[in-house]
């Protein structure tokens, strides 16, 4: 079971995870963006870890929508609303909700999903966050089929999305900035799916510490 | 990085309170959330014309608030689209009650966070329309790109559009007008130099004391192709030409309905340059050339609307829509009727633009 | 050296025919010699203001010739003055024999030329009269330096003297208003980075990445002194005081005797700012940097102004006196009073600066 | 005798000597001035190589005024007024005459100076050309004294000019442009001076010559 603290440390490891890698995301957006998705996630985090004091004890649902609301109302660039729509909609999933189980937790990440993929309409191989979010959860699935636990499905679900984010490089991107680019977008790694992939691993190394 | 700042996250803020006290018979700046608006706002019985996007193209946006133009603008962090809370705010704190139009750049952040706030400020009960700005020649298609971008033609639509606005259109008659001019503009850019985004502290790209980038689009970001410098008459004709015999461009855009509160999609299609036609021309600075140099270009981009059965009938020089400190120019052809024309010709009084105030 | 020019030897050429296609209603340009007027000069009655100077400043001066401000600018090749014969046939295409005013910078070049060219225009029977801009204060005295350059004050005193010329002042009050002008105003600049004069293809001095130059010219003359990189509010602050600190200042000035015909020498002296004094502050960039970074200089200016006693009543920002495409702002401070403020807030309609038109 | 011939080669001497030295002249600007005098300077005879055909045959003062007058306004600048006074002054010496003996020479020569300093207001050691021209034309009076040649007469004065634009070095400006860098100005050898030193070392080399 993931607990409303496991919640609540994964955002904080978040925070850390976002700050180390503030430079490289930014670099990576240089190459095929405006140089400023390291920036927009660092401003943003920064902004839910003031904000999450004051809702740690709800419950996870809540907790979630905050941190989508706070995130939209912060980051701005296709990222705020994207990663916004994506907490809001994983709280929604999630409300109520004082702790989590593998399939409860699942849920939450392909509601989130969902909503990334409502609100910016990328198809997989648009070279998008999508193309680590789409393999990361097939492998989830496919782990807690086996009878996997959480840990284990999301252990599996961070190498899916390790991939994922690979395999971004050799794509020419047909959404965001980047798809400006065209053919020279080919090469560079994606900021958004590298963002996406720490994010799931920072979830990962949380319960796992635990 | 050597910039006229002081601490890095001050920049947007402190801008924005210099242009409060230069300016407060023209307009007033909100914070938390972050927008400027017009002084006299909400002008009773108009309806509001609201645009915003990243800082660092100045004096777009917040130089264009005031009378005939913007009655409010958001403006975001550098290069960076502001967030649906400013927007839903501004909409809010100029809705005259007639209903508030959004012009949006067409860039995903851009349009992400628009559409956000279109929701939330439909939900509050105000009569809101967006409107896309999409007219980067530079991106030839919408079916594996992101469309074009909105680039030079978002600073005449927020003439002419404003002065429509002043005038007492409605806001459906807006939203007709600021699609019109929306597909009768064509723009493109070109860099001779990068621009360091102060967060980033160096340049976004590298360009060699020998490369221009062509077809780049307004936030520091590289552009369609890099090439060998050439003289201004080369690049203005090259670049004019491939505005004027740009083809029909096709993509669907969405607009919210109103009455069904909800988005729905349609598909527009922009008619090519005709011989004949009036043309408005905007050669625009990206923030480090000086005009001296943007002269020479409409030297060169009069002579090749001539040869291609264009006329300019009215135009504007000068850095209007820039990317920070970046030398190079942009190009926009505007297909003039009368209804733009006159509306082009109403005053205007902003800190960015005046036209007879 | 990358630039939006074709052939050096055209450049300055070039971007004056490109002026002369883009605003046929405002002016017309006249080459060999070379010159800048109005569309309707002569303007029966009127006193002519005629300025002039070297290019690379645009859009000052060929960018003020309008309705409102110059009957004619006088462009020499880049950073260098023009010639006596460019001056006095300006002057007679412009007079209508009211008189001709010469505004002129104090540079050597820019004095020896006007002085030749007004002496010819005499000889003709024009009555003229030369009165010379000198406001920089990073220039300390006039003993042991050709005296303090002419830099921001120019633009304001184009603008104001302009407008009384408009409204119908003889030669005389004009050359009186024009001494005030010049008297009641101060300027400071910062260099960023260089620039690079197109027959010279390189930057005319070298800034580590860390420097910049305080008290420069209008030319890419490297300034007073080169300290290391500082924050906005401190090059404001530094800068504004000192303008605002600036002692008295007294130099021997040529002017012309039209009775006489001769030139006759008077000393003035300019007084100090006092608190309780009214300013307009103009806030300039040197080309390069973009107009969102003066707002944040300009934020400080009116702290300094305030807590120095001095109300800001009027501005300008913008880039309006130029070195080419060098990054970098001046600072003008000009003491108001009424006669001031009145022809600074009438009307004036030319490419560089409209109010009201 | 200084024949009109001689002064016309005189001028053709200059042309190419200012176009050779234009880089130079503009780099020493560029260390205390605008960097452009070596290209005012270009342009400026430049254009006179133009006019001179027309003037070849006219007498001496003909030719030297119409030197000025073509370099007053093509030149601009500080130095357009100064040297164009120089050659129009020198003109009005030479009027009517058809060959120059040393002395009409000097005359010439000193009713130059004479007019730069009445336009420009120099004072010696201001650091302008006026330190190339009092030292030269000092030296010239002395070997013509001495009972010395114009030829004779002219290296003497080549001499004194160069010693004068190397003892500018020194100086801090004065007048001109340079006087704006205060202390800075010292160390550098003032452009007009240099100008004005190649100047007579063009007419020296044009009479040793024939
Ligand atoms: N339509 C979209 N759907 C999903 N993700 C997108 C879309 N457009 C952009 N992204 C993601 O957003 C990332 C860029 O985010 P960021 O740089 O913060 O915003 P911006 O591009 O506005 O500067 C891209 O790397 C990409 O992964
Ligand atoms: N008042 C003066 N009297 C004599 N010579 C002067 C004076 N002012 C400047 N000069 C000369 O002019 C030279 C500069 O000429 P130039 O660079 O062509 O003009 P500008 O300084 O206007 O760019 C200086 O090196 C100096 O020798
Ligand atoms: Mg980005
Ligand atoms: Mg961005
Ligand atoms: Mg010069
Ligand atoms: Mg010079």
């Amino acid at each position: 079971m993931t607990t409303r603290d496991e919640i609540v440390t994964w955002l904080e490891k978040l925070a850390e995870v976002l700050t180390e890698n503030k430079e490289y995301l930014t670099q990576l957006d240089a190459a095929i963006g405006d140089a400023d998705h390291g920036i927009n996630m660092k401003r943003g985090i920064d902004r839910v870890m003031e904000k999450l004091p004051t809702v740690a004890d709800k419950d996870i649902g809540n907790i979630l929508k905050t941190t989508g609301m706070t995130l939209i109302s912060s980051v701005g660039g296709a990222s705020g609303p994207l990663y916004g729509t994506f907490f809001m909609r994983g709280g929604m999933a999630a409300a109520a909700k004082e702790e989590l189980s593998a399939e409860d937790l699942l849920e939450v990440l392909q509601a989130g999903l969902d909503g990334i993929v409502q609100r910016g309409r990328a198809q997989p191989g648009d070279k998008t966050m999508v193309d680590a979010w789409l393999p990361a959860l097939a492998a989830y699935r496919a782990e807690l089929d086996n009878g996997g636990d959480a840990v284990a499905a999301l252990r599996a679900a961070v190498a899916g999305a390790e991939q994922g984010m690979k395999e971004t490089i050799p794509l020419q991107a047909r959404k965001g900035r980047a798809s400006y680019l065209g053919a020279r977008s080919i090469g560079h790694q994606d900021p958004g799916a590298t963002s996406s992939y720490l994010l799931l691993k920072a979830l990962l190394d949380t319960l796992e510490a635990s | 990085m050597k910039k006229l700042i002081n601490a890095i996250d001050d920049v947007v803020r402190e801008q924005l309170e210099g242009m409060a006290v230069a300016h407060p018979d023209l307009l007033k700046v909100h914070f938390d959330p972050t927008y400027v608006y017009r002084a006299d706002a909400p002008v009773a019985g108009k309806v509001a014309l609201v645009s915003g996007g990243g800082s660092g193209h100045e004096p777009m946006h917040g130089g264009f608030v005031g009378m005939g133009m913007l009655d409010a603008a958001c403006p975001g962090e550098v290069f960076t689209s502001p967030t649906p809370d400013q927007m839903y705010e501004a909409a809010k704190a100029v809705d005259s009650g007639a209903g508030v139009l959004f012009l949006v750049k067409n860039y995903t952040g851009d349009v992400l966070n628009f559409e956000t706030a279109a929701e939330l400020a439909a939900a509050e009960g105000i009569k809101v329309q967006t409107i896309l700005i999409d007219d980067d020649v530079a991106v030839k298609d919408s079916l594996y790109t992101a469309g074009r971008r909105g680039v030079g033609t978002t600073v005449l639509a927020e003439k002419i559009v404003g002065a429509a606005a002043e005038a007492g259109y409605d806001l459906e008659q807006l939203a007709d007008l600021a699609r019109k001019v929306n597909q009768y503009g064509r723009s493109m850019g070109m860099a001779i130099t990068s621009c360091i985004v102060p967060a980033a502290g160096k340049p976004t790209f590298e360009l060699g004391e020998n490369e221009i980038e062509i077809g780049i689009g307004i936030h520091g970001e590289p552009g369609q192709r890099r090439v060998d410098m050439m003289s201004a008459d080369e690049i203005t004709e090259m670049m004019a030409l491939e505005i004027i015999e740009d083809p029909g461009y096709s993509r669907t855009v969405r607009e919210w309905d109103n009455d069904k509160g909800e988005w729905y999609e349609l598909e527009l299609t922009d008619a090519p340059f005709e011989r004949g036609d009036e043309v408005i021309a905007f050669v625009n600075s990206m923030g480090g050339t000086p005009v001296a140099e943007l002269y020479a270009v409409y030297r060169k981009l009069d002579q090749v609307c001539k040869d291609k059965g264009l006329t300019i009938v009215r135009n504007l020089i000068g850095p209007y829509i820039t990317s920070l400190e970046m030398q190079g120019m942009s190009i926009t052809l505007l297909k003039a009727d009368d209804e733009i024309l006159k509306f082009w010709d109403a005053p205007a009084k902003t800190a960015g633009l005046r036209v007879g105030a």
